[in-house]
């Protein structure tokens, strides 16, 4: 089929001062390929772009090469309106001679203008076309953890019409929920028993996620419970599961004593105060209790808000003398100000010191020793009870599923997220989602957060039964493919597996819904057996012929 | 499957030297895997080559192409339509392929890329290592499956030597493991150490009669 | 050598790429000799495209990627230092100067970074020219 | 003459060896010094064949020197460098100018030594030589065929008590003596709990087999560390290295004797084993020094 390309250059309103557009035009009539030449000032603009489509249209052309600003900013409405000429929207090929030509050097560049737009018509006469097809997704979602966040998630999804599976490693649904749910006051059994009344939801207790297969919108799960094997089909895959919460026993390095050594019953967890507090009556009440926050780990929030929490709880059931020993209380996270305020003004002291403090026993007594900053002077408190830090570690099923899964852990052992801005709570495999304490968020704001944008990442992808999506943008050709495995081992989203081709032998196949169109497998292929549409090989290459 | 590596450039362009007109010949099978000699590494050795004959000032034309298999006759052949133009063939198959395309085109010189190193795996991406060394006499089954013959560096059948370096590494290189060690912790492992404490006799270095031949039963 | 002086870079959609729309958004100036080949990510760039941009004469080549550890698709970067190091040993075993092809990371609201390297590169492959045209 | 080590075994309670090293070329000056130092002094003197596979004036040869000058030698013979045809063939000759001792040892690797790019041979190993040597001594050769004239070797071979892990070791160490040996040289070592531990395990399974120390004197923290990181199967504990440390500057030498003698009186007194196999490469000369200082001359 000849190429029959379209040269759209674009003087972005005549501010483009230091290019001759007329001598880049007359370049462009003689290059092989090149039906016809346009120059028109606003290409950004709806009348500059229904030109466009008539001239498409009248010289029948097969491929636009559009000469402007970045295709950062262009080259998605570009793509739009030549798909609205009939032509496919990836025979589209841009020059950028605007900021990284114009606006990038003084003086006349009409000579490099001329070079980059004769490298984009050498790319855009290999272009082919990449259609947009419709491809059904499974209404279905796996969440795995039986936590606070995972029954959360559960159940907004199902009300969302979505089939739900429920998969908890441990005998009871919602048991790692207890501590983070018990001291924000939710009450995690009802929320089972919601889970499992509801009929979009499949509770499965001490089940284990065996192998993860295919790509988002098509994972075959094959979940292991009582020994046997059942195989399941998903749309999404969403871990919470949860954490493991370990007392700090943070001391001042040169401090003999541990905590647990004193007295062991005068130190206690959280939740384990929090238990006190609910049966007044019995045991003598503490005159004086301490809290130690941000000293073991000052990234969670999690012995922070429960601080807040308890010690103002304490004031109020006890009306005990309380002391917060902290490095700094970081009030980040929802309502956490206005609890610290309270706080302060029901009495509670907060004696902020640079290092841990030194915690000795006197007859029964905790004794901690602390520098105080404000007071700049060492200051000792003797309480009768001591609250430990409590710090948030992985828990140890993590690493396991992460590898399951094909996703990857960060520093400390947490699922790391793709990105901690944009995608907080996906992994770098689509489809694949964190949710709450598994990826290290430690209070229930965040974890409240991490729970809605994954439902609502979710229903937006699966809630219609079926996506758009670019088929065989990233390609292997069986033929050629001997399956190494190498692109297989090198994807860094898991979209690549062995599979059955129709000529029966397994070769890797790329899953158009997984791949995120990096092209690494593509540069890696031993037999150069991977195509990437829009940067093959040839294109490149073509590009550099151009250049000089 | 057979590994390989490329040679250093300064030999390939020695041995290039008197010619102008070059095809350079890949394989696509197992020095593809291992990045020794596919289509790839064509590409790049004829881009060196081109690069290294600028650099002398002087010119030097070569046709890139990768047969299936280079250790196939006919695959082999079907390049001689265009071997009227070539003054020498620069191969990276292994040496099986190298061998075929000079038996083939005995009217010209046919020069190695690649220098073919052992029968191996990938250990890690981007790393082989040896496994077999087509002794043709398989003891794999009185060692729990670990090949003394390669894997250990003096091919001991009474192993391990005395030099076995502290942590079961091997005399002569302390990152690679004693095979013996391996050999000892795996039959531990399913507890047959009888298999290592029974007597090996001297091995039969001639099992396979150099060059080695196989026929097979009759199709 | 028809491309005399030219510094082909390829540029990462995430970082190298928009990096270079920022400087000449901000009017900061690059080398006039430079012509930007946009890739998905720098992971895609092998060595037979560095190579092929040498065999047309560019003077000098480089990739730039996402920063350490923050490559939109994890190991993207890694690859591309580890092909830049491979096929400046190329360049070694024929004589040329291996720094002409160069590894930079950076990250995609870094324009200045963007126009020092390149100035950079631009400077070290002329006076590198001129040694290679006395030889 | 000397007598048979054969003998000595049997009869003396504690047996002392030491080993004279071939030079690097035909002038044997230097080699009968040393066999004129020791032979007397010692129960038998070994002789290295190609020492960490530096290439040197052949084994047999200096025992023949030996053997002239009154000496009881023992041949060693590594797999290294001759195929099965060749060792049969050194062992009849050998036998047949009166050397009746021999080592059989495995072999260092080519990569050790000087001539790092020749083919090794490894035709046999260790346990395949001492069942090829009882072959011979009873008359045939190793395809069956009938000798013209049987052998009788005394045989012997090596073991390190100190590697890790041991086990693999023990279990070559069984192979060998169910092939039948009479004397076992161990490698240097350093650590005597090692060597009683490797002594009850060897009684256990043979309890006439003599088992003899090796001794390798260490004279300084640098060629401590050099033979921990090279030579192969030499294992220095920390401790010794660090009293080696504490010795004034050049007094190396006479501190790795001492330390030697101490060994050797300990091993004696504590009956640890049968006697010891003292090497001093490079320094045979001040072998005397040792035998001496251990009370042993």
């Amino acid at each position: 089929m000849e190429v029959r390309a379209g040269v759209f250059l674009c003087n972005c309103g005549g501010a483009l001062k230091n290019i001759d557009f007329d001598a880049v035009a007359s370049e462009m009539a003689g290059i092989p390929g090149v039906a016809s030449v346009h120059v028109s000032s606003d290409l950004c603009l709806a009348p500059a772009r229904d030109r466009m489509i008539s001239c498409i249209r009248e010289e029948n052309l097969n491929r636009v090469v559009v000469a402007a600003c970045s295709p950062e900013l262009t080259e998605y409405p570009l793509r739009r309106t030549v798909q609205s000429a009939g032509l496919n929207g990836h025979m589209l090929s841009m020059a950028n001679i605007r900021e990284q030509c114009s606006w990038a050097h003084e003086g006349d560049v009409t000579g490099k203008a001329v070079e980059l737009v004769k490298m984009a018509i050498s790319r855009a006469r290999l272009l082919q076309p990449v259609e947009e097809v419709e491809v059904g997704v499974e209404r279905s979602v796996l969440v795995v953890g039986g936590g606070f966040a995972a029954v959360n998630v559960g159940l907004l999804l199902a009300a969302a019409g979505l089939r739900i599976t429920l998969v908890e490693s441990t005998g009871t649904s919602g048991s790692d929920g207890q501590e983070l749910g018990s001291i924000h006051g939710f009450d995690i059994g009802s929320l089972v028993t919601a889970a499992e009344r509801d009929q979009n939801i499949e509770v499965l207790t001490s089940a284990r996620v065996v192998t993860v297969e295919g790509a988002i919108g098509d994972f075959t799960v094959t979940i292991s419970r009582e020994g046997k094997n059942m195989a399941r089909k998903y749309g999404a895959i969403v871990l919470a599961t949860g954490s493991r919460i370990e007392l700090a026993l943070a001391t001042d390095s040169d401090s003999s004593a541990e905590y647990q050594g004193i007295g062991g019953t005068n130190v206690v967890s959280q939740d384990q105060l929090v238990e006190r507090l609910s049966r007044p009556a019995s045991g003598v009440k503490p005159a004086t209790l301490a809290f130690m926050v941000d000293f073991a780990d000052e990234s969670t929030r999690f012995s922070t808000l429960a601080t807040l929490g308890n010690a103002l709880a304490v004031r109020k059931v006890w009306d005990s003398e309380v002391y917060v020993f902290c490095r700094d209380v970081k009030v980040d996270s929802q309502g956490a100000e206005r609890l610290y305020r309270e706080a302060r003004d029901r009495g509670v002291v907060f004696v902020k010191c640079p290092a841990a403090p030194r915690i000795t026993s006197d007859n029964g007594r905790v004794m901690v020793e602390a520098k105080d900053v404000l007071l700049g002077e060492d200051i000792t408190v003797a309480c009768d009870l001591l609250v430990a830090e409590a710090v948030l570690y992985p828990d140890p099923a993590t690493a396991a599923l992460g590898s399951v899964l094909g996703v990857r852990l960060d520093e400390k052992g947490f699922y790391q997220e793709n990105n901690v801005h944009l995608y907080p709570v996906a992994s770098e495999r689509k489809g694949v989602f964190f949710v709450g304490t598994c990826r290290g968020q430690s209070d229930v704001g965040r974890v409240m957060n991490d729970i809605s944008s994954v439902v609502i990442n979710i229903k937006d992808l699966l809630s219609s039964g079926k996506i758009m999506v670019e088929s065989e943008r990233v390609k292997v050709d069986s033929e050629k493919c001997v399956a190494c495995l190498t692109c297989i081992r090198v994807c860094p989203h898991a979209a690549i597996e062995l599979r059955g081709t129709e000529g029966g032998k397994e070769k890797a196949v790329v899953s158009d819904l997984g791949c995120h169109a990096c092209g690494i497998c593509v540069a890696i292929c031993p037999a150069k057996a991977i195509e990437f549409q829009d940067y093959r090989d040839d294109q490149i290459l073509a590009q550099i012929e151009a250049v000089g | 499957m057979i590994i390989a590596e490329r040679k250093p450039i300064a030999e390939i362009t020695r041995a290039l030297a008197p010619y102008k007109n070059v095809l350079v010949a890949g394989c696509g099978t197992c020095v593809a895997v291992c990045w020794a000699g596919g289509e790839k590494e064509v590409g790049v050795l004829a881009s060196q080559l081109r690069l290294a004959r600028g650099a002398e000032g002087s010119q030097i034309s070569i046709m890139e192409t990768t047969v299936e298999r280079q250790c196939e006759k006919e695959m082999v052949t079907d390049l001689k339509d265009r071997m009227a133009e070539v003054d020498a063939v620069l191969s990276l198959a292994c040496g099986a392929g190298v061998q075929t395309m000079a038996e083939i085109f005995d009217d010209k010189p046919v020069f190695p890329a690649v220098n073919t190193t052992f029968i191996g795996r990938p250990e890690r991406e981007g790393m082989w290592v040896e496994m077999c060394g087509a002794c043709g006499d398989c003891y794999l089954d009185r060692t729990g499956g670990v090949c003394p013959v390669v894997r250990c560096a003096k091919g001991l059948m009474n192993g391990p030597c005395g030099g076995t370096r502290k942590g079961g590494k091997c005399e002569i290189d302390p990152d690679k493991d004693c095979a013996w060690v391996l050999i000892y912790r795996r039959l531990e492992k399913q507890n047959r150490l009888d298999l290592m404490r029974e007597y090996c006799a001297p091995k039969n270095f001639r099992a396979v009669k150099r060059p080695g031949r196989v026929q097979a039963g009759k199709a | 050598m028809s491309m005399k002086g030219t510094i082909v870079a390829f540029c990462c959609q995430h970082s190298g790429y928009p990096a270079a729309d920022l400087a000449g958004k901000l009017g900061l100036g690059s080398p006039e000799a430079l012509r930007i080949i946009r890739v998905p990510c720098a992971g895609r760039v092998d060595v037979i495209h560095m190579l092929r941009a040498f065999e047309k004469g560019a003077s000098a080549v480089a990739v730039l990627g996402c920063e350490e550890g923050a490559c939109h698709h994890i190991t993207g970067n890694t690859r591309a230092k580890e092909r830049v190091e491979q096929c400046s040993m190329l360049l070694k075993e024929i004589g040329i100067d291996g720094r002409r092809v160069v590894m930079f990371r950076l990250s995609p609201n870094a324009p200045r970074k963007f126009v020092d390297v390149t100035n950079e590169i631009e400077m070290a492959a002329e006076s590198q020219g001129r040694q290679d045209d006395n030889r | 003459m000397a007598i048979p080590f054969r003998e000595t075994l049997k009869t003396k309670d504690f047996v002392v060896t030491a080993e004279a090293a071939p030079g690097k070329g035909s002038n044997v000056a230097k080699t009968l010094e040393h066999i004129e130092l020791l032979k007397d002094k010692v129960d038998a003197l070994n002789v290295t064949d190609n020492q960490s596979s530096v290439m040197r004036y052949p084994s047999v040869g200096v025992c023949l020197l030996i053997k002239e000058q009154g000496g009881e030698p023992v041949l060693q013979i590594t797999c290294r460098d001759r195929n099965r045809l060749a060792i049969q063939a050194d062992l009849l000759f050998a036998y047949s100018r009166g050397i009746s001792n021999v080592l059989c040892l495995t072999g260092d690797s080519v990569d050790v030594g000087d001539h790092k790019e020749a083919k090794q041979v490894f035709d046999l190993d260790s346990v395949q030589l001492i069942h090829l040597v009882h072959t011979l001594n009873s008359g045939k050769d190793m395809a069956g065929n009938e000798l013209d004239g049987a052998i009788d070797f005394c045989i012997g071979t090596s073991a390190s008590p100190s590697s890790d892990p041991l086990e693999p070791q023990l279990i070559k160490v069984e192979k060998k003596l169910r092939a039948g040996v009479s004397f076992i040289q161990t490698q240097a070592v350093y650590d005597l709990d090692e060597l009683k531990r490797f002594t009850e395990f060897v009684r256990k399974m043979d309890e006439n087999v003599k088992i003899l120390g090796g001794i390798v004197p260490v004279i300084g923290v640098k060629m401590a560390s050099y033979m921990n990181e090279n030579v192969p199967g030499i294992f220095i504990p920390q401790n010794l290295i660090d009293e080696l440390a504490e010795a004034p500057k050049g007094t190396g030498v006479s501190k790795g004797i001492e330390i030697a003698a101490r060994m050797i009186r300990q091993i004696r007194d504590e009956k640890v084993c049968d006697g010891v196999h003292v090497m001093f490469i490079g320094r045979e000369d001040r072998v005397p020094d040792i035998l001496e200082a251990a009370g042993l001359l």
